[in-house]
């Protein structure tokens, strides 16, 4: 097939898929990426759910989306705007066409072109023929229809309705073409995909080469795009934040020695690390669905007492439920890790969303002094990371340790390098031998503070915990006013001690400049991609994304003091700002906030950037 | 804490500790934590697997008064730790201790779960029928009517009966025992320490401070023998001072108390206690059985064998790990879904 | 909001909404929706006095699907705030809606509360045996074995059966029903609304999309008449499709399934249903009639009336008015303890 | 009965009553209290009861203390050190001696003061023998065999246990001849106390009477003491924090004509309130005791929702619990009133002890944006005062409040003067009227940007709130990103607002200084006990109390620039100095800062300050 097309090289691309919830874009969404992963691209997307399971079909509220970014180059985010829409109905374009770039290619199912869709989508006009997709590359592909006629000519006895479901492959072949890609990794997947059941992989194949051959044919595709693959080596594999984190507490459970336990309760966006960590029962872990949040937290602090590496995982609301046995842990000074997956608040708020508006709740949201190792992760597969390391400090400093991702990146996904768990630091709990004389309960490490871990069943260690204050080093209840002051300090000063074991603050760009952008956790691929871009333009811009809370790092003054302006970017209304500033007052902290349960735009950030730089 | 040395053949004084036990005077708890001790020493064979989990009000603080492994955790949540606890290690003997108000006001989803879900604890609830920590406010098995602090008028509430809830969330051990009785606690809580499953022991537990004789009706020497029944499996429901009443079954599915040789009534008619029936609702009946039409049933009222929870989980770790060829975390890295470049 | 002028006579009109409805097409929860606004109109007399509350969930949307007062709440607290508002206001005509999770996984506490106070709500159960609105994991009630999200080799954990519970709880009123029958709904809702005190009636409600034909066996068409008994007070026990079988008391106080002419066997010896009995034992039976060996039991099981908590405390209230003498804040500031210099 | 003895007059005088659990201390020291009152002195009590309900009897954990301060003054704090200590056993006598002045009274039971109660109290060696009491004066009443003696003298056939708890007023026998009291008083106060026993009344007289005798007939006690009564007018009541809480909630029901209904779940130390309100049904107050700390405040959401002035009280480890559900009552923006006792955290920490560890609790700990209002209490009395301020301002700006005192104001007593309820601001809630047409559910007030109050039951009204977010106006669900935005701001906005409808911040002292003190809530007797003694030796110094904590009064930065340094005094390791430095960044806040489950000495509050005006 010698193409007549031009084909044009492009550093890198973004395509967004966009249905009804059963349209199964998701799934083509997935398999474009993966198909564009061994292609050798880098890559990030990010899935955008209805809030209900299955609104009414052809709503707006029904549209599920699916939004991937690849390149040529290393990419950090799902991108902005779309060079690519595909529009299975026309809710789906009413809905995401202002997020495709203005020239971009919209790829629709005609067949869904209708007035009663066009009603359904609240449109009063036909869109196709309003104006308002001037300037758009519009490609009307009977999609269904072919589709149809594609299954039924095959004669394999498939109904309608199942036929119907193969549609998404028909897209799947428009984008083989359109990138140039070798259509037999797409055979490949749906022989794997349907091996049960051989007469759909027939089916998908033909309706894949179907798609593919039609846009061959069609002269409204003249472009077709190439991204051509990175120059890099390795194993990679394409995860989401949600099993990255599951899996990076999995890697530290093996490098402890310690056995997992998860105890949780679904709630979205946090749901898929209890999924995925039931499913992992083959590597020994445990889970257990409780009734509630607190039961959750409260069978991990048990397991925890035995020895386990414990975890629980949830989001905000679920946050809130746990404070009171998050002191718990505090108090009885038992490692946990709490994986919190932020989503937009306040109450049920607005649950499928991202936000980073739970930060203070981490820090501050207990009774008493009640202080715990605070980190972040800020990307999908560096979720990993930091939840192998939220597990390492919490076993090894003897204290709680609140891991905050959020719905972006927990849902979002990247290319993971595969790195050998030896590579990791070791973790080492501290756990007392049997019958050691010298044990006391409260007993402490002269560097960390940390006390040390003795379980059920050792022999000569038998010991009580509890949520009563308790005397240091024997760990008897004490109503001792002096004893109480001193566990007060002792407890905040082991948290702060652990700045001895984080790595320094990183920046990113030059160690001083005119403008020090501040940012911290799952807002990284977006400001890292704006401070870059302004980076090139020789602009004296650097970047400073935090992952370590509480404690900070101890650089940060350093830091800190060598920029003219400092504006810290979040997503709420400033609580990493007011964190920053009760710790390092001197200075003057600008701050650019955004709270509409969306991530930020390299664009708006430009934007702000550009405007603090000239304000002089 | 211990640092002592091992001895073989536990007894007693194992589980004795050299601190003060801080209950009232003439608290209920005393006796109960005499014979956990006394009943400790035929279950276990290490002590060190011994692990006591309590949650907040008087009767939690029962870990500090007995020498083993404990947990005072928070106000309800015991069910929760001990879940976990047992839960990750399968091994351990877990005992629980808890209030009426720590299990069935602020506990009571947890504890309904526990039940529900059959992990191997051994539940002591002390059923004092109020809130004795926080000083004498009405708990969820008062009975309606109390005047307590926050019931100056009397409570308009009816009281849960722990054994009927047991049962309503598929328990499938439930026991009730008096403080007062000795024997008859360590009969029981050695029955509940061989369960395998949830047992709930409810122990009727005089509060001398804020409910003061809350039991006497069902505990006090000159009526005890004929207020209450004491029930073993196998054997004719028989009670009374002179052993000469018994329970029937009557018309219309409704229990009876009857005089052994009156009518022509003689052993045989009576019950025969099934604490092994699969189905509960007999034992739904005989917890209900209440004064003065009826003694109170006490020992083990019901008792099923159901492969506890904890079990169940290791059996699917197992086969899953048997069958596996992902065993470490850099197989499940590079398991499929891994690419070159 | 509702801004239009008042019509008198109530229709089921009255309680539509012009939104859409955004459950899942072939969701069971459109059925419901309908008969509960069907029934509404005979219950009530003033729309304005009815509230819908609900906790999380698909089935605890609701609110936003019924034109009257609503409050969509935090996932599990329904019960809670349902009970402030009822005994705040007991004027009002309270109804609740809940999914088998909202209610018996993180509302367990509440629910178990709410009954034994015997507060005057109508509580809708959406009994679909799954987490619908977080995407299928299991749930209380998922049968154990069932593969879910979260129980990939199946469950481990014997769930709960509500109308057990319910009693366990001291439960006042249970029904049954199904999503499938619009007339059995209406019917059971209008004695649910009727009933003085808690009325807890069981939906099994289909999930089309995580847990489709969880209750075919008992709701499906060919099935169902076979499968299912439907109890009325006062009436024989019969079912079938022919109405040729009936429920019998046989030995040992265990329930049996017999045919109606065979062995002699004619109406009379069927059991009779009681729904007003105040002992719940048989209720708890007939709670727990399963498939295959019965049918399961529908309509109204258990209907005890017992004053409700909101109207013991409004005579409380009214009768320490009624005996004071302190009757504003002044009389309090100046009433016993004060003293002038 | 002339007196042999000297006269001292006083300004004031601390009486500490100590004793076993059972000695009745609890009620002495109350009855001395409110013959005081009588008499006309202010004054300030202070109980400290054992953690354990009974622990054994005669040890020292089993002792219950109960302190009174009265004057010929205003009276801030139940006082640092003790004039006289009432010792009825050896354990009372050892864990208060060193409360005692030097050369402080001490009257002791002597008749326990043998060698096994020494044991119990874990005296090695005789306390009356070891020179461990010198420098005070040690009055040796043989209390139980005297009050024994008498009572069997009556022959009223009393049994030796009954007898024996008439002790307690023999103890006031003695102090009402010590201080020159009119033991008809005591005699009224008895009648009344046991008229449904007339048998008791007689014997406690009796005791009462030998008492008296006693002290005047031995010769251990040459000086007797007057406090004379203060020159004011007025009705007045001793009231506990507890109390006076719970009656503010009674005053602005009646002020805003919303029924009042409670919800909650007894904890130390709030328990009071509940107990106050249960009993105040003839008040037309509903209480509904839950079955946790969520069902409380959900439940009084409820109420809310039904036009009730709805609150919940709980302490610190409740108040967690409570965090989703205060979210809820946020984004609902229905009125309700939190009420937090703060202990001693983290968990369950020290319950019985005061702290004000839960301050960042109050401000941040729920998920996503969720701002509050935040006041606090600063002495018994006004309790009543700022319980009834939440309340107005929660019904009035449509939000919820949390109203923070703690252990130390809950349990403590002061005089509070009976004011008219009319004299009180008026409350006026926001209801709409039945049919209101142009009722929307989130249409606001323009100034105050609440929105409006409509109840079920009204007709022509009817509407859903919840807690996802919902639109602006409309108040439907909403998955809008700029109104979500909209809706944060405006939720937090709404509450800095309200800094336009409270008093501004006064400063006690000079405007302008050295040395400005900063101190919220409980504190306030202790600070302004020592800065007014600083200020009276001239020194340059003045208190700032804080009451209203979010939105801090508009005056603060006026104020704080006027002085030279600051220093913010608390009971934590420095939650309110975090907090004003994150407000105001500008200042350097000194701190001092004292976690061991006490209140501030006024002693080691000149000391630092005496150190703070020194530094140069
Ligand atoms: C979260 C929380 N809420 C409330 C309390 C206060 N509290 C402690 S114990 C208790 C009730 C105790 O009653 P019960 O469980 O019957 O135990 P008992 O003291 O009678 O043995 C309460 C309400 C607490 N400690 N923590
Ligand atoms: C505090 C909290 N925890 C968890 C969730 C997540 N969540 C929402 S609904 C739900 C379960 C829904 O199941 P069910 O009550 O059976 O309702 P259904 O959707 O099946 O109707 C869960 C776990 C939440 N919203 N809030
Ligand atoms: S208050 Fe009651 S339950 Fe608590 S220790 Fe004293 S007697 Fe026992
Ligand atoms: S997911 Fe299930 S329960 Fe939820 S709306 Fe869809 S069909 Fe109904
Ligand atoms: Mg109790
Ligand atoms: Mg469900």
């Amino acid at each position: 097939m010698t193409k007549q097309t031009k084909v044009i090289e492009l550093e890198e691309v973004v395509v967004k898929f966009a249905g009804d919830s059963g349209d199964g874009m998701q799934l083509t969404g997935t398999q474009f990426s993966d198909s564009s992963a061994m292609f050798g691209n880098d890559l990030s997307t990010f899935p955008d759910y209805p809030s209900e399971i299955r609104a009414p079909q052809g709503t707006i509220a029904g549209v599920s989306g699916f939004q991937v970014h690849i390149g040529h180059k290393e990419i950090a985010t799902p991108g902005d705007l779309a060079d690519v829409l595909v529009a299975m109905n026309p809710a789906a374009l009413k809905k995401y066409l202002t997020s495709v770039k203005i020239g971009g290619t919209i790829i629709i199912d005609i067949d869904n072109f209708d007035n009663k869709s066009y009603k359904k989508a609240e449109y009063s006009d036909d869109p196709l023929s309003d104006g308002s997709l001037n300037g758009y590359t519009i490609v009307k592909a009977p999609i269904s229809s072919l589709t149809l006629a594609t299954v039924n000519d095959m004669n394999l006895g498939i109904d309608n309705k199942t036929a119907d479901k193969t549609k998404n492959q028909f897209v799947m072949g428009m984008l083989y073409w359109l990138f140039n890609r070798n259509m037999n990794d797409g055979i490949e997947f749906l022989k794997k995909k349907f091996s049960k059941k051989p007469v759909l992989v027939d089916a998908n194949i033909e309706v894949l080469k179907a798609g593919y051959n039609y846009a061959e044919t069609i002269e409204a595709m003249t472009t077709t795009f190439m991204v051509s693959p990175l120059d890099r080596k390795g194993k990679f594999r394409n995860i989401t934040g949600n099993v990255a984190t599951a899996w990076g507490l999995i890697a530290a459970s093996e490098r402890s020695g310690r056995p997992l336990f998860l105890g949780s309760y679904p709630i979205t966006p946090a749901t898929e690390i209890l999924q995925e960590l039931s499913a992992r029962k083959h590597m020994g872990v445990k889970t257990f669905q409780a009734e509630d949040e607190i039961a959750g937290i409260c069978s991990a602090i048990g397991a925890s007492y035995t020895g386990h590496l414990a975890a629980t995982s949830t989001s905000g609301p679920g946050l809130a439920l746990k404070s009171e046995a998050i002191g718990l842990a505090v108090i009885t000074e038992l490692p946990l890790v709490v994986v919190n997956v932020q989503r937009g608040g306040p109450a049920t708020g607005l649950p499928t969303k991202p936000e980073q508006a739970d930060l203070l709740q981490a820090l501050y949201g207990r009774n008493g002094e009640s202080p715990c190792i605070v980190i972040a992760a800020s990307t999908p597969a560096n979720c990993y990371d930091y939840a192998y390391m939220a597990a390492k400090l919490s076993v090894e400093h003897m204290t709680p340790v609140i891991l905050l991702t959020d719905g972006y990146l927990a849902n979002g996904s990247e290319l993971m390098q595969v790195r050998p768990v030896s590579e990791f630091p070791e973790i080492k709990p501290r756990i007392v031998k049997d019958n050691d004389t010298e044990y006391k309960p409260y007993l402490r490490d002269a560097e960390t503070l940390a006390r040390s871990w003795a379980m059920p069943g050792q022999e000569g260690l038998r010991h009580r915990v509890g949520g009563l204050e308790k005397s240091n080093i024997t760990g008897e209840v004490s109503h001792d006013p002096f004893n109480h002051e001193d566990m007060v300090v002792i407890r905040e000063e082991k948290v702060q001690r652990v700045a001895d074991y984080i790595p320094e603050q990183t920046v990113i760009g030059e160690d001083k400049g005119e403008l020090l952008v501040v940012g911290w956790g799952g807002t990284y691929g977006a400001l890292i991609s704006a401070v870059q871009d302004l980076q090139k333009e020789g602009r004296k811009i650097s970047l400073c994304q935090f992952n370590y809370i509480k404690p900070l790092p101890k650089n940060v003054d350093k830091i800190f003091s060598r920029f003219d302006k400092i504006v810290v970017c979040e997503l709420n209304l400033g609580q990493f700002k007011q964190y920053l500033q009760s710790q390092y007052p001197k200075y003057d902290y600008l701050q650019f906030n955004k709270v509409q349960g969306l991530p930020f735009l390299i664009s708006e950030l430009k934007e702000k950037f550009y405007q603090i730089l000239e304000e002089k | 804490m211990e640092n002592e040395v091992k001895v073989e053949g536990l007894s007693k004084k194992d589980f004795t500790v050299t601190n003060p036990v801080k209950w009232c005077a003439g608290c209920g708890g005393f006796s109960i934590l005499s014979s956990v001790q006394a009943a400790l020493p035929e279950v276990t064979e290490k002590k060190e697997n011994v692990v006591f989990v309590s949650g907040i009000g008087c009767s939690s603080r029962f870990p500090y008064y007995i020498n083993t492994y404990g947990f005072h955790s928070l106000h309800g949540r015991a069910m929760a730790i001990a879940s976990g606890i047992k839960t990750a290690n399968p091994k351990l003997d877990v005992w629980m201790v808890t209030g009426d108000g720590d299990s069935m006001a602020i506990g009571g989803n947890h504890f309904i779960h526990l039940i529900r879900r059959n992990i191997n604890i051994n539940l002591l609830l002390f059923n004092n029928k109020i809130y004795g920590l926080t000083k004498g406010q009405y708990s969820p098995t008062t009975p309606k009517g109390s005047k307590t602090k926050t019931s100056p008028e009397g409570t308009i509430e009816d009281p849960f009966n722990p054994g009927e809830l047991t049962l309503g969330a598929q328990g499938t051990f439930f026991a009730r025992v008096l403080d007062t009785d000795p024997k008859m606690m360590k009969e029981v809580f050695l029955q509940a320490a061989k369960h395998k499953g949830t047992s709930i022991v409810e122990i009727l537990q005089n509060c001398v401070i804020f409910n003061n004789q809350v039991h006497a009706d069902i505990t006090g020497k000159e009526v005890k023998d004929e207020h209450t029944i004491y029930l073993e499996h196998g054997k004719p429901m028989i009670f009374g001072n002179e052993r000469d009443k018994g329970i029937m079954m009557g018309k219309n599915f409704k229990l009876e108390v009857v005089k052994l040789g009156e009518n022509g009534i003689t052993e045989k008619d009576l019950m025969i206690h099934d604490a092994y029936n699969p189905d509960p609702t007999i034992h739904f009946m005989l917890t209900r059985l209440a004064r003065p039409e009826f003694p109170m049933a006490l020992g083990v009222i019901r008792q099923f064998e159901l492969e506890p929870y904890e079990i169940l989980l290791e059996q699917q770790v197992k086969s899953a790990m048997a069958a596996t060829k992902i065993k470490t975390m850099d197989d499940l890295l590079c398991s499929p879904g891994v690419f070159e470049i």
